[in-house]
């Protein structure tokens, strides 16, 4: 595990990297035309970011949460269009805690191979796998696969015999039909997964794969939540900047108090979940159980931060930020999508009022 | 509201009309496809004409109905509310509750008589050139500018935001003529023709990914010395002398199509058996409550311009509650659709801005389409920001904001 | 019924009556030792405003409720802490509609005797009636009755043997036990009222009874919508001049976006509400269906208006509108007061929601 | 929150001084009865004073504990879960987070020796005197003035908004000392005994109804020459210092006495029964989520300090959050108490301001003065609106409003 100020650094390589090889005008590209593979293969295998928070036995640097968040937090606010999420996050995740595989965790680190998370919903439920001649083959639809139609390999939630199991399916296997959906973030590009006996090979199954699938979760709820925390900061970097620069009736716009109190009001939001985030992930790190609790408060807390930057944008920008050609539709769109990823604000919600309110008061007097 | 016969024999009119030309089980346009939309604007608007329902207050000598403002109101309602527009081409609102307007009461009679006709017939077909680039909710912080060179005016500069200006063959901006005059002071109103040379329109696209805007580029672009609206530097006046046209004819068709729309956003809410979660429920009965809150603030308004009481703060007021009950609205629906939210998924949506009419689809496509659109109605014609500040200096007599040093040296 | 202007005028009498009789300093006074009985008698028996709302065949001006609600919204403006809400509105109300009691509600509308409206709840949840020698006596408890301690008379809603029944019950009779409350709102005082076989005379009952208190409870939270309305505006318009005069930072702070636009917020919900108002009222005069419907969005609009008015005007007066001395706080506390009693906000967006979801659409659908 | 081995040895020490004062069952200061309360604040400031925890920071030549910021924060967010106050008596306030850390750090010796110890032994209460009326937000609008005579400063004027000074028998003032100077450039910290015909004290009742403030009126008054903290007309600089004091190590208590409140507050959600009703569980979700941040913010900002790090946006954003936080739970009480919400029922609240104390009554009564105290929290020490101004200018970079024209010439 790194220090803060290693963490930093973390950050500033991942930042630095980003602005010089793909700035904005290079995400609006891969609107277009998808994700630049160099750009990919160069930030996961050259510079090493593919391994950060993954354990060394799997050919990570390390398994800290807390300097993936580093990573996720800054691929946000640059709107990094590439599969981290699913291969790195999701994918390289659930594999190395459903144990072996060190391999094929290896080649998703170094942006060799493309893997995303595949299940009926992304909480986790599961597709069905049943035995066919003796091989397992799995079935099912997954509505919304992030990256669905450029992975190589499918990490798939399935149920086999009332015990859920997670399987690996080859993108090109029979029986894997994929159906790229039109999505609202075009910088996460979308696909609905259909398998049909679709022929695959067990990682893990039983008590193993469902600790595996819960670790991977909360881990992954974290980083999507840093991910979203960056997405805010992005947004919010983006109105400073042009209520500062912006005339009107004779004064910068950022003099008035509405458009000052407001982006103070979102700044507070991004200071706050920024904080919850690297907290939670501080209790991953540490085994601290109230680490699914914190999980669960940072994605809706991140989630409500960016949606809030992502409208006061659009708003304060006027007329221009409702143009195509300016950046501030990607924010809004990009926190959109995120935050509804893994469960949106209210779900949390939901979650957190059970373990308040319905007796499961263990993890919540511990915090104390 | 108040009922009168007058009004109510007008209304059975109105519907016997709509009867004949939409027939039985006419499901509304949002429900026709694209093409059958287009071909159906055009056949719609003709029957609009004929029956001098077009333009319906004008007078009859220029092709309009000579109707008031009551007869407006029901018919703009009645319209709405069998699925029909009221303007069935892009253009025809900055015709017809623009310049139409604007030419009527501060034009010459050639103007009213050359420009008016052609407005119905859609032989003239208008955009607006209101918004300049960096001027933003500044109305008049404007740099276009123009020179008469003989009998005519010489253009230069830029306008922007324009809807609908591709189909225009016409343009009414407002541009800087007398240039030693400050800000509002020197500004006039010029009808410019967009087919020439030196008019250039380019499309912007919006955040929907459709190309909604124009830009229009003015270079050494002409038109008649004739072609100005009211005096010389008066452009401030006359561009704001619209504000008070039709003062709340059209807040019984406003009503309409937002409570089309809630109706569609309740089915919804049925179709995905959230109908007995609570927390739905409560923005629904919210929903319904502003819904109806802007009904009879519509209403009121209305009734003061019939009875011919002095402006409320009814018609501010009213922007500012439309535009916050349509983020809402549309935020509540992106909720409802949950993980559905994510993709433009299904059939897509039928309006530039405001609610889709009667007959549109319930899609995630049509929602995230209305969401994203929402957020434009807070900026469009005075920012919400504003609006506020003009309600607080007008209407509660708070003290205006103090001039930045710069300018009060 | 009146036209606008007529009730304009009728308005303003109400105004001036009530800001040269009775100012902000003479309510306080009501705060320590109750309302004032001489202007009580002048403002209802003088100036017959006692009589607003009320039928002819009762001593009344006519059955307008749009007169009616001219008069409760300047009351709430003054904050009047005399009895007219359970007096007129309530009580004489559901005797009217009840049927006969002429003489009695010509006595309520003159202010010589004053009643007050007693039930289990302000819905009108009902009290227990029987027989008893050949007599009725009621029992129950009203754990908050306005104006419980003062009244002469409460008019009680109560079951017997199963049926609504109105009853009279005479303040002064055996078996009435009133207990004082610390009422929040002390322009408004409350009182547990508790009945053990107290004798009562029989109003109405059965279906006319059940049809009287429906018909009592949509006009007065009309009324006390209408009250709300007056007391939001009572507070913005202290606000406002406050604003203006004020000085800090060297300008006027109305002239801040920050409290500028924050009083525009309150005077939006004021204006839509009192425009919800009337039109309810109006719908009343009509025997429009959607009275009902109406009733309960005007209340829910009233009240939330009212508590945020409230809430801005201590806000913005600062330090000053958290003192005693200060009239910010009566307003406040006249809307958390008012805004409970007939239902809250909640509570009627609940009714609201039922007759949307619920397949009791009829009334919705006729609106259009 | 990185635990410290040091850190939990000194949290051991004062379990064990906890345990050892309070006994078994101790229900928290909130149970007592009024009476009750007084005098066991007498006793448990003894108590505290001869574990040297009443001033834990201060060096021990003047009855501190000598102990650092860390060990601080732990102590405070450990008495705050036990149910005893921190600083027992209502004017220690004043004494031990402000002026006695401003004399430690900008007194004279003679000034520390003095002064310092006698705050211990409650001696000499201390009194606030910075707000003015009419001066507001607006720290540096005060006219109260001081000129010296002979070996005296002379003070007029009057301060307003004191809490507590009933008890006080000191106070530190800021007052205008060099009348040339303009708003903060003139302004002097002066330290006055209270007992003396010059200064009366007449309380100010509240919006709770209760007497909790207090206007001073200073008529020639006098204190000696050498009771001026820092330089003449440094005053401003002087107050300023106080926000830098003990960044962060009340975080934890601020924490532990929201906590001690949500935690009564669900417990009268399961009282009423509405543990399964979803807005309530919505709400509730929402109050912890917003806790967990203050939290959390709290935790970084003491890490911050504790690391020499400089501080960050953090203290101004827990004071925004704080204050809105707690009206926002105070307003969810009143909902949930329904129609008991109208009136003071069951046994009055304890607190001042901030969150009842543990083992305080759950009643429509306390939490409706909760609810109009919380009202304040987002006036005092500058109201929210000032805070955003604050947060907007030092940490976005955005620009100051401009200044009236009147100032600018």
């Amino acid at each position: 595990m790194n220090t803060q100020a290693e963490r930093d650094e973390l950050r500033s390589v991942v930042r630095s990297f980003l602005e010089s090889a793909q700035d904005l005008a290079a995400v609006r590209t891969a609107l277009e035309h998808g994700h630049d593979a160099k750009t990919w293969t160069r930030l996961t295998g050259e510079l090493g970011l593919g391994a950060v928070g993954l354990p060394e036995s799997h050919g990570g640097t390390g398994a800290s949460l807390g300097d993936l968040v580093a990573v996720t937090e800054e691929l946000g606010r640059l709107l990094d269009p590439g599969p981290y999420l699913p291969s790195l996050v999701l994918a390289a995740r659930l594999l190395t805690a459903a144990g072996g595989q060190e391999d094929l965790v290896a080649e998703l680190a170094e942006g060799r191979r493309v893997a995303t998370f595949v299940a009926a919903a992304d909480d986790g439920t599961p597709l069905a796998a049943r035995e066919q001649d003796g091989a397992l083959v799995v079935s099912g639809v997954a509505p919304a696969v992030v990256h669905g139609a450029t992975a190589d390999i499918l990490v798939v939630v399935a149920d086999l015999d009332g015990a859920p199991t997670v399987v690996l399916v080859e993108s090109g296997a029979p029986g894997v039909e994929v159906q790229p959906l039109p999505a609202v973030d075009g910088t996460r590009p979308l696909a609905a997964v259909r398998l049909t006996d679709a022929p695959a090979t067990v990682v893990a199954a039983g008590a193993a794969a469902r600790a595996a699938l819960a670790e991977t979760l909360c881990s992954a709820r974290i980083a999507l939540a840093a991910e979203l925390v960056g997405v805010a900061q992005g947004a919010l970097d983006l109105t400073t900047a042009y209520a500062k620069e912006r005339q009107q009736f004779g004064r910068a716009i950022g003099s008035f108090q509405a458009i000052k109190h407001r982006l103070v009001d979102v700044m507070m939001e991004v200071e706050a979940s920024r904080t919850l985030v690297r907290r939670a992930a501080e209790a991953v790190d540490e085994a601290d159980p109230r680490a699914e609790e914190l999980s669960r408060l940072c994605k809706a807390a991140a989630s409500e931060a960016a949606l809030l930057a992502g409208k006061a944008s659009v708003q304060v920008h006027g007329a221009i930020g409702f143009t195509w050609e300016h950046d501030a539709h990607l924010f809004l769109k990009r926190a959109m999508g995120a935050s509804r990823l893994l469960g949106s604000a209210r779900d949390h919600r939901q979650h957190i009022a059970a373990l308040l309110l319905d007796g499961h008061a263990a993890t919540l007097e511990e915090s104390r | 509201m108040m009922k009168t016969e007058a009004g109510e024999a007008f209304r059975s009119r109105v519907r016997s009309f709509l009867d004949r030309e939409l027939g039985e089980g006419w499901p509304g346009i949002g429900a026709l496809t694209p093409e059958e939309r287009a071909v159906f604007r055009g056949r719609w608007r003709e029957a609009l004409r004929e029956e001098r329902l077009l333009a319906p207050t004008w007078p009859e000598e220029f092709g309009g109905g000579g109707l008031g403002l009551a007869e407006q109101a029901i018919l703009q309602a009645e319209l709405v509310e069998a699925g029909v527009p009221v303007l069935p081409l892009d253009t025809d609102q900055f015709a017809f509750t623009l310049i139409g307007p604007t030419l009527l009461h501060w034009g010459t009679p050639e103007q009213k008589a050359r420009f008016l006709p052609r407005m119905l017939t859609a032989e003239d077909r208008w955009a607006q050139g209101y918004s300049e680039p960096g001027a933003g909710s500044d109305l008049f912080a404007l740099s276009t500018r123009a020179v008469l060179d003989g009998d005519e005016w010489v253009v230069n500069g830029q306008k922007v935001w324009q809807t609908a200006a591709q189909d225009a063959n016409w343009i009414f901006a407002l541009v800087r003529t007398e240039p030693g005059e400050s800000r509002g002071r020197g500004i006039s109103m010029l009808l410019i023709p967009i087919d020439q040379p030196g008019v250039e329109v380019r499309p912007i696209r919006t955040i929907t990914g459709e190309d909604e805007f124009c830009e229009v580029f003015f270079t050494d672009a002409r038109t008649a010395a004739d072609n100005i609206v009211g005096p010389r530097g008066a452009g401030s006046k006359v561009a704001l002398t619209l504000l008070g046209f039709e003062r709340g004819s059209a807040s019984g068709a406003l009503y309409a199509g937002y409570r089309i729309e809630l109706d569609r956003l309740v089915a919804l809410v049925r179709d995905r058996g959230l109908d007995q979660t609570d927390w739905v429920r409560d923005r629904i009965a919210q929903a319904h409550l502003r819904l109806e809150m802007l009904r009879y603030l519509g209403e009121r308004n209305l009734a003061g311009a019939l009875s011919g009481a002095p402006p409320g703060p009814e018609s501010s007021i009213i922007k500012l509650y439309e535009s916050e009950y349509h983020a809402q609205i549309t935020e509540l629906a992106l909720e409802l659709l949950g993980d559905d939210a994510v993709a433009w998924s299904g059939e897509p949506g039928v309006a530039h801005l405001g609610p889709d009419p009667l007959g549109s689809p319930s899609s995630p496509a049509a929602w995230i389409r209305q969401f994203l659109t929402s957020r434009a109605a807070t900026i469009y014609g005075g920012s919400s920001e504003i609006q506020r500040n003009t309600l607080g200096e007008q209407v509660l007599g708070l003290p205006r904001e103090p001039r930045p040093v710069q300018e009060a040296r």
